[in-house]
Formats: structure tokens, sequence, C-alpha cells
């Protein structure tokens, strides 16, 4: 008997769980595919809105040219890996006719508003090639000036087209505010929240 | 000889050479990477064969070697938390939570409940993700090209939602001293529970394309025995000691986070062999579903970081730890020396996968050099995280 | 001078066979990979034209633009002699396939014999190129192609011995008359565990998955072509396609009805036939992992030779008490 | 426990390390040349090693062991002090092999020697390499004092206990001092 179930039974046993392999492959064979094909489609909003990419600036209240930042330069020295660099504005030059008036009034006990340098920074750039994304900046910012961008689509050629000037990248923003966002494709997120819900109804 | 005037210089490496000085007469040397399809990277195995038979073989690590411990050295302790991400990409989040908890054990810091209960199902979501990358790749080294896209499937949706807590989809690293980094919403519990089902739903498919197959049970069944004596010798942990029959899981063992707060078994194989480890490792997909369940279900509302959360410039106090947790591979554990300054004195990464390839070349002498691939695979391997 | 009108006809056909070898290598390249995408659930090649039609072709193009590279060492006559050898047989083979009645390149009384003779020859291909190669991989991978081979040759020599007795015949033409129009009428339900012995021998003898064992990739990196590039690999990467469309071929004329199919006969039953089976070794490929080589062995030595042989002996009896 | 574990082996310092702080149970000062006598006892028991890793200080490198049991929960470290000049400790491969790596890592990146081991040759840096990484410069090496605690005592030797002078009154002094230094930078 056990000799039959050895040599017999269980080669058939065996042979049909390739059938059943076959089956399966078969079934998705027929099934439609699930890439999301680059160049025609795009993954939805959703998907990219949860993505930490390389940081950006983000604008001040009242001019969305101008960030937040205050040059306070906490992101520049407590980054592990180097990436940003920040250089403060300098003070608007002051004529020496100007200079000298105000020394005067000063001397004659006056209150003088000399101008000073502007908080908001003159340059920003930041080298998304070295950049690990730890988030160590965006944590240590006093006023919340900076924020991971969700730019998934970021494509260089040259390591240098990596290192970006956050500032003009703002600019940019700031113009392209009017553009309305793209067509985006059904989701995958929303394609495996419906697959959920049918194989939870099928268990029901 | 003097038809091919290059041929002296083809004489090996020092490795090959040092490999060399015991070989025997007749038998074939072989170099089985660095860039060889089922070596999972850049390890390279110098193999002694007679036929096809594996007389002898030595691992040669160290081509993907990046010295973690010694940036550990000079960079700050929040600044050290991306390198965790990059030590193992396939499961990055046991290694943020090794070296954050053994930072948090030095200082003594409590995290907050809910940073908890997002470290629980991240790392959780982290170790399907994982398996399952394993999963697939395990097949390919075995000959079917097919179950690793299926096996995508589902990772890539996992990758989707883990993308909210973490904000990237392979080096996470989102752990912060005293809790973490970024948190959940609604969104992400919604699609998580709707994971849940479909996940499950989708496992009998596993059981029917691959582990039924009988081709593919006869190249795993039996195949790379590992006796638990031959475990304890190489100090294998993780699915490799619980293919050979042991409950031994550190989150039971020696829990750390809210681990006690879960219930969920420990599957186990007593097989010893491929299958074994196979076996465990699927059936960890439905451990991991479970306590995502229940987890999913306790999660309370609250901070996810503790007040006055370690700026980058903090200091620890002085001393030693050691902390150990659970990672898709095993035993993952930091042992941190600070001298109470701004960086650590001396990290020291134990990775699971190190002490399960050094098996390696006992497990494989004897076999052929496919059961080789097959045992290989079977110790889910990723090499960034055993050199380091 | 007078040409002999053979010679002309077997010249015509040559070429012919060779347009037809590069077009089937190059269609069947083109179903391999949009078949493996659509059951990994992936569109396969779609870029370059409409949904990727002329991929395989740009393909080609790309290897022929490539440069021709021989290991240091390695034994150039032998290197270079096996990628041809592996191709004429393969073209010789072609000319004796009868696809309809008027079109056979070369019709032979004892085409099924020249069939099997020549298709042994692959395996002389695969052993010069990987020891040619000067490569260890390419050692094993030859060593593994020749016992294979060998080993696999002999089920399919007796599974098809089994319809040779049957029909009397080794003129492939004649054996396809002698089936019907319809599939009750074929010989796959006269023979069908020959049938069987048959195909698992076919993807043994081409190197298919899951018996893909000489090329290996995952253990053998390429096994016997791992030192080759350009046309040279494309010469072995034509033959493995041009020899699964023949035997499948054969398998379609011994054991399908060849060109007679329900109501309208012709060349296009023939071909439909041929690229199911076609479509069969593909889905396999695209299921199972690979078996190890002494599993690999075992099947043949353990089952399929003595099942073929059963099926011979038994249909030899029965030959005898009915015939 | 581990006074019966240990029975006969001389240890130069045994201490019972607080778990909740350094998440080890036990800690075994040694010599090198009782190591191998511990490790079997351990072996014997059913320890299995976690890792071997050294800590470069004043003193010179402290290599480490540390053991786990698959039934006992309870991390145990044995530490071998070796000078700088002449870095030996007995290899323990023979019994544990995973101890083969580990010590080829540890010769790779402090230049330890582990006596006895049957293949010492570079595992993770190139063959070539001529320096280890880990050994620090004289300036920044630290008393062991600065890097670790000792727990409660179970016995120690003169040498060792000379090794952590009135640490208690001295770390927490530090400890507070530190703080508010921390404090007050940020």
């Amino acid at each position: 008997m056990n000799a039959i179930r050895k040599n017999v039974i269980q080669p058939i046993i065996d042979l049909w769980s390739l059938i059943v392999g076959l089956k399966v492959t078969g079934k998705y064979f027929c099934q439609r595919h699930v890439t999301v094909h680059y160049p025609r489609k795009i993954i939805p909003a959703e998907l990219t809105d949860t993505f930490a990419g390389h940081i950006e600036l983000i604008p001040s209240a009242k001019d969305p040219t101008i960030p937040k930042c205050i040059s306070c330069m906490m992101c520049a020295t407590n980054c592990p890996s180097n990436c940003i660099k920040v250089l403060k504005q300098k003070a608007p030059k002051v004529s020496p006719e100007q200079e000298k008036e105000w020394a005067e009034a000063e001397a004659r006990g006056e209150k003088v508003k000399r101008p000073k340098a502007p908080k908001n920074p003159a340059k920003f750039s930041y080298d998304y090639s070295l950049c690990s994304l730890c988030g160590t900046c965006i944590e240590n910012c006093p006023v919340s000036s900076l924020r991971f961008s969700h730019d998934i689509y970021i494509v260089a050629t040259d390591r240098k087209e990596l290192t970006m000037d956050l500032l003009a990248r703002l600019a940019r923003q700031a113009e392209a505010q009017a553009g309305k966002p793209a067509d985006r494709a059904p989701g995958v997120l929303e394609q495996a929240a419906e697959a959920g819900q049918e194989a939870s109804a099928k268990e029901a | 000889m003097t038809r091919y005037p290059n041929m002296e210089q083809v004489t090996g490496d020092f490795y090959t050479q040092n490999f060399e000085k015991g070989a025997r007469e007749g038998s074939l040397i072989l170099n089985m990477g660095p860039q060889h399809p089922s070596t999972h990277g850049v390890l390279r195995i110098i193999l002694e064969l007679d036929g096809e038979y594996i007389l002898r073989c030595d691992p040669v690590l160290g081509y993907l070697h990046r010295m973690h411990e010694k940036m550990g050295e000079s960079k700050t302790y929040r600044g050290f938390i991306p390198n965790m991400g990059r030590v193992d990409y396939g499961c990055p989040l046991p290694w943020n939570w090794a070296f954050v908890g053994a930072v948090e054990k030095l200082a003594g810091i409590e995290v907050p409940e809910r940073a908890e209960y997002i470290r629980v199902i991240t790392t959780e979501m982290n170790r399907i993700t994982s398996h399952l990358l394993w999963w697939g790749a395990y097949i390919l080294d075995l000959g079917a090209f097919t179950p690793i896209m299926y096996a995508f499937d589902e990772r890539e949706w996992l990758l989707d939602l883990l993308q909210t807590p973490t904000g990237s989809r392979l080096t996470y690293s989102s752990f912060r001293v005293g809790g973490v980094g970024h948190d959940i919403d609604d969104k992400f519990i919604e699609g998580l529970k709707a994971f849940i089902p479909y996940f499950r739903s989708r496992l009998p498919m596993y059981k029917d394309l691959v582990t039924d197959n009988i081709i593919l049970r006869k190249r795993v069944e039996d195949i790379g025995p590992m006796p638990l004596d031959m475990c304890r010798r190489y100090g294998a942990t993780g699915p490799v000691i619980r293919g050979s029959g042991l409950a031994y899981d550190i989150r039971r063992a020696e829990p750390y986070g809210i681990y006690d707060r879960f219930d969920f078994e420990i599957p186990t194989q007593d097989t010893c062999c491929c299958m074994g480890r196979y076996k465990v490792r699927l059936a960890e997909f439905e451990q991991s579903l479970r306590i995502l369940e229940q987890a999913v279900d306790q999660i309370p509302d609250g901070p996810i970081i503790m007040d006055k959360a370690p700026k980058p410039s903090w200091k620890p106090p002085k001393g030693e730890v050691y902390f150990a947790v659970e990672g898709a591979r095993g035993k993952t554990s930091v042992y941190l020396v600070s001298d109470g300054t701004k960086s650590p004195y001396r990290v020291k990464l134990r990775a699971p996968g190190f002490s399960n390839l050094s098996l390696f070349a006992e497990a494989a002498q004897g076999t052929l050099l496919a059961d080789a691939v097959a045992i290989l695979g079977s110790l889910d391997l990723i090499i960034p995280e055993i050199d380091r | 001078m007078k040409i002999p009108i053979e010679l002309i006809r077997i010249v015509v056909a040559l070429v012919a066979v060779m347009a037809w070898v590069g077009l089937n290598a190059l269609l069947l390249v083109y179903c391999e990979r949009k078949y493996a995408g659509h059951i990994q659930r992936r569109p396969g090649p779609f870029e370059v034209g409409p949904h990727g039609i002329i991929q395989p072709l740009i393909d080609g193009l790309k290897l022929m633009a490539k440069q021709l590279l021989m290991p240091d060492g390695a034994d150039a006559i032998l290197f270079w002699l096996a990628p041809i050898l592996s191709m004429i047989p393969v073209l010789l083979l072609f000319l004796c396939i009868p696809y309809s009645p008027l079109l056979t390149g070369w019709e032979v009384n004892l085409g099924l014999l020249l069939i099997l003779a020549f298709a042994g020859l692959n395996v002389l291909a695969l052993l010069l190129a990987g020891w040619g190669s000067n490569n260890k991989w390419g050692l094993l991978g030859a060593a593994r192609a020749v016992s294979q081979s060998v080993a696999y040759e002999i089920p399919l020599l007796l599974a098809v011995l089994a319809i040779a007795f049957q029909t009397g015949t080794l003129n492939l033409t004649e054996i396809v008359n002698g089936q019907g129009s319809w599939p009750w009428q074929w010989n796959i339900i006269v023979q069908p565990l020959a049938f069987l012995i048959y195909f698992t021998s076919i993807l043994g003898e081409t190197n298919r998955a899951p018996f893909d064992l000489p090329e290996a990739e995952s253990e053998l990196t390429a096994g016997f072509h791992t030192e080759y590039s350009s046309m040279g690999f494309g010469l072995f990467f034509m033959a493995e396609y041009a020899n699964m469309v023949v035997v499948c071929s054969v398998a379609t004329v011994l054991f399908l009805g060849g060109w007679k199919g329900p109501f309208f006969d012709g060349w296009w039953w023939f071909l439909a036939k041929t690229y199911v089976l076609l479509f069969v070794m593909i889905w396999l490929r695209w299921t199972y992992p690979r078996v190890r080589f002494d599993q690999l062995l075992n099947i043949n030595w353990k089952w399929l030779l003595p099942l073929a042989v059963a099926n011979l002996l038994g249909t030899a009896f029965l030959m005898k008490v009915f015939a | 426990m581990m006074d019966k574990l240990f029975a006969g082996v001389r240890i130069r310092c045994l201490e019972k390390a607080d778990y909740d702080k350094t998440g080890q149970k036990w800690s075994v000062f040694l010599a090198p040349n009782t190591l191998l006598k511990a490790v079997a006892r351990l072996n014997d028991d059913g320890w299995f090693l976690e890792d071997v890793c050294a800590v470069d200080s004043v003193e010179g490198f402290l290599v480490l062991y540390h053991f786990d049991h698959w039934q006992k929960s309870g991390r145990l470290s044995l530490k071998v002090l070796v000078p700088h000049d002449d870095p030996r400790v007995p290899s323990i491969s023979g019994m544990y092999q995973g101890a083969l790596w580990h010590e080829r890592e540890t010769h790779d990146f402090h230049g330890i020697v582990f006596e006895g081991h049957p293949n010492l040759i570079p595992l993770l840096l190139p063959a070539e390499a001529d320096f280890h990484p880990l050994v620090k410069d004289a300036k920044s090496r630290l008393p062991l004092k600065d890097l670790m605690v000792l727990g409660e005592v179970v016995s120690c030797e003169e040498s060792i206990q000379a090794l952590f002078p009135e640490e208690a009154e001295e770390a927490a002094a530090e400890q507070g001092g530190e703080e508010a230094e921390a404090e007050a930078e940020s």
C-alpha cells in the first residue's frame, strides 16, 4: 500500500502542483497589468504628497518669493552631511554723506534709524547629491522655513545639476502658482483599497 | 602557457591565493561573485569544486564596506540616524530602533505611547516588505522569474503606505531619540486596514504558485541542514534559528518597546532545512499582520516625540549600553560606548546577516553548486548589512 | 552543364528558410517578452514601435553593432566555430519540415531520422562554446549541456520511434497524411504518453526552463555563453529560438496532424499548432523554478526512459496483435 | 549563578551590571590567559556568541565578547584588557566558529592579534590595508572610567578596581555638570 502511495499517488499529486502553478500564472496573464506606464500615466498626487524629497523653502506670508528664513544658520551648522550653504545679506551700502549726516544726528543725541541687513538670506544653496534626507534642518529651523518637497521626478545627468539654488526655486514656484495641476491616473492606492474591500467582502 | 602570453597575470588576488593553499590536486577553484546574479549584490564566494560538488568554500566580504562604525564616532547622535537607514536597505527600521533604543536606554528616556505604536506599526510593515523582497529574490535564485513581480505588487502598496510615517521608500530613518519623526494620519490607518485582508487573500496564491510546487520543494527540502548546535556555535539568529526549531525571538526573549502588549506567536519549523527557513518567513507574514491589526486598533492619540527632544548638540551621560531588537534577519543590536560628548565614543553594529552568513561555509560543504545557491538565498542576505 | 532542378530547389528553400528562421526568432522573442510581461502583470516591451513590436529588431541591430570580444586565452577557432555550428544544423532541420503538401523544402524519405540526427549536433556547439571560451562557468555549462542533451535524446528518440512503429514510415509528409483533419484523428489520441514524453524531452533538448541548466543564470551566470558578446551571443540566441520552433514543428507533424485541421487544411493550421506549443513552452518557463542537475537526470533516467520503453514495447505489442 | 559557572576560573572582576541601563546582566573582566577557560564554561552551559568587538582606551584595548543564552535571557559580556603595544588575545574560534569572522573584523579595525586563529586575514578591509581605522590617536583616547561604570561589584581585583576610582560620585558629579552645560548651550 505504502509503495503504491509513494510511487503512484504521490507523483500524481506532485504533477498536479505543477498544473496549479500554471493556473496561477495563466490567471494573471488574463488580468490587466498593474504597472503605471510612466510617461503616459503618472502616479496619483496622494502618493507623492507623503514623499519626502529634497528640501525646499517655505515662502513668507507676505511675499511668495521671499522665504520665512532668517539666516540663523541652524540648518547649515547642524546638517550631518554639510549640504546646505546659506549666505546672509549685507546691510545696504550707505553713501558717505548720509553716513556723516547720521553721525551728526547721533552726536546731537537724536535717534537714528540705520538700515539693518535684511534677515532673509542672500543665497541658499543646497546639494542634493550629499543630502541624506534626515530632516535635521527641518526639525531645527526656528521659524519653520524648510520643508520636504514632493518632487519625485528630479533627474540629472551631472552631479552639479543637483546643487540647487532654493531661492530661485521659490521664485519659480511663486511664478507657477497660477498653473493648474497635472491630470493624474487612478491611483494604485485606490485600487489597493478596492481590492482589500473585495477581499474582506469575500471573507464576510 | 607560451601560447597565451598574458596567462601568468591571471593568478588571482590575495584571497584566491590564500584559499588555493589548501586546495586539493585536480579540483576547480571558482570565484562566485562579487558580480554574480545570486550573491545578492557584491558578495564573493571562493569555491573549490569537484565536478559540481563543493569541497570547500570561503566567503570574501568587504566589497560594500562603508565603515559605519567609524562614521558613528565622528557624527552626533542625531546625525548618525540616517546611517542606520543605510546599513540594511531591506529592513532599516529595526536598525533605527536598535540605535535609537540604545541611546534612549543610555539616557533613560521615556518614549510617548503613540510613538511606541508608530514604531511597532512601521517596523512590522517593514518586516513584511523585507520578507516579500526576500521571497521574490529567493525564488528568483531558484530560477522562477515571476513570483518576485507578484511580491513587488504587495510590496509597492506597503511602501506607498510606509511613505506616510517615514517619508521615503527605501532607506527609512524616521525614528528619533525620544519618539518618531513623522506622525501617521487616518488615511494611513484606513489604507493599512484595507491592506491587511488584501494581503491575507494573496497568501494562498503564494502557496499554490511556489510553496506547493514540486520543483521548488525538491530544491529546498532537506537542503542545507543547520542543526541547533551549529546555529549556536555560529551565533545565528532570526528565521535561521527558528527554522531549526527554536522559538527564539528578541520580541519575546528580551521584550523592548511595547511588544509585550501584543498577542502573537513565534513560528518555528524543526526541519532545519531551507524549507524550514522558507516556511518560517512565510508564517511571519501572518504574525506581523496580527501585530499590525492589534496595533492599529489600540493606537492612542498623543505626542509622537518627547518634550524637549534631544537637539543635535545633545549630550547623553557616559556609559556603555547594549540594545538588541528583532530585525527581519535576526538579532539586530547596537553596542554603544558614550563618553558624555556630542558623538559616541564607540558604536558597534551587530548585524544578524554577518553571523548567519558565517555559517554558510560549513553548511555548503559537500553540496552541489545549485544547493549552495539555495542555502545562500535561504539565509536572507543583505550585503550592505553584513559589510556595514 | 545542367544544374539539377533539385539543387535549385534546395538553394531557394535554404534562402527562404534563413529568412523564415530570422523572422521566427524575432517574432518569438517578442512573444516571449510580451507573454512574460503579461504573466508578471506588466506590459512588456512597449516603447519601440506600437506596443513595442519592433523591439526585437532593434535589439538585433544593437547586438550586431556591439564589439565582438574574445577572452584572453580562448581557443579562437572553437570559440568562433561554436555559434555558427549551433545555427547551421537548425537551418538544415527547417528544410525538411512539411508545412503543407506544397511547402516542403526538401522531402526526404528518412526525414524523421535526419531531424533527429541533426538535432544532436547542437550539443557539440554548446560543448565547443563552453570549452573554447576558457571560462570556468562556460566549462561547467558545457559539461551540463552535454550530459543533459545525451540523456534527453534517448527518451525523445524512443517516443518518436513509437510513432514510426505505428505509422510505418519515417517520411514526415506521410506521417501527416496518415492522420485526419479532426483532433480525434491525430496521433496524440493514440499516443498521449509518447507526446508527453516527447514534450518533456524537448524542454531538456532545447535547454528551456525548467530544464535550462546549461545557462542557469542564478548558478552559472550564463553558462556556456558567458563570454559571448555581439552576434556570437546573437547566434546562440537565434539558434535557441529556431530550435524551439523546429521541435514544436516536429511535434505538430508527429502528434497534432501537421497542416491538417478542421475545415481548411493548410499551412495556417500548422503554424497555429506550432505556436500553441511554443506558447506552452514559454508559459512553463515563466512559472516554474529550475530543477537541480541531478534531479534533471533523475527525471530522465528514472521516469522518462522507463516510460518511453514501456510505451514503445506496448506499441509494438499492439501493432503485432492488431495489425 | 555566575560564581558557580566560573568556579575555578580566575576572574579579575565580576560585576552585576544594571540591565535597564546597560542592556547587560553580567560583566566579567578576565585576563587573556583565562579567557579560553571561561569561554569553555559558557560553551558547556549553552551560551551563544553575539559579537566580538573592542574599545580603544588609555589603558589599552578592551576586547569585549557578548554572550547571550536562548533560555536564560541575560547578556554576559567578557572583557579582556590588552595593552596597546602587544595586543594579543587567544582566539575562541575553536569553540565558537562564529568568532572566526568577528575576530577577523576586530583584527582589521583594531589590530588585535587573536592567537590560534586559523585564518587571520583581512575580512572587511582590503588585503593591502595597513591601517586600523578604529584605533584612536593618543589625544582622543579616554580612560575606561570615563567610558563605563562598574555596576554592583561581586568580586574584584585591585588592578581593575583601580581603573574606576570612586566612580560613583564622580559620575554623578560629571553628569550633573554636563546636563547644565547642555542646557546652557541650547
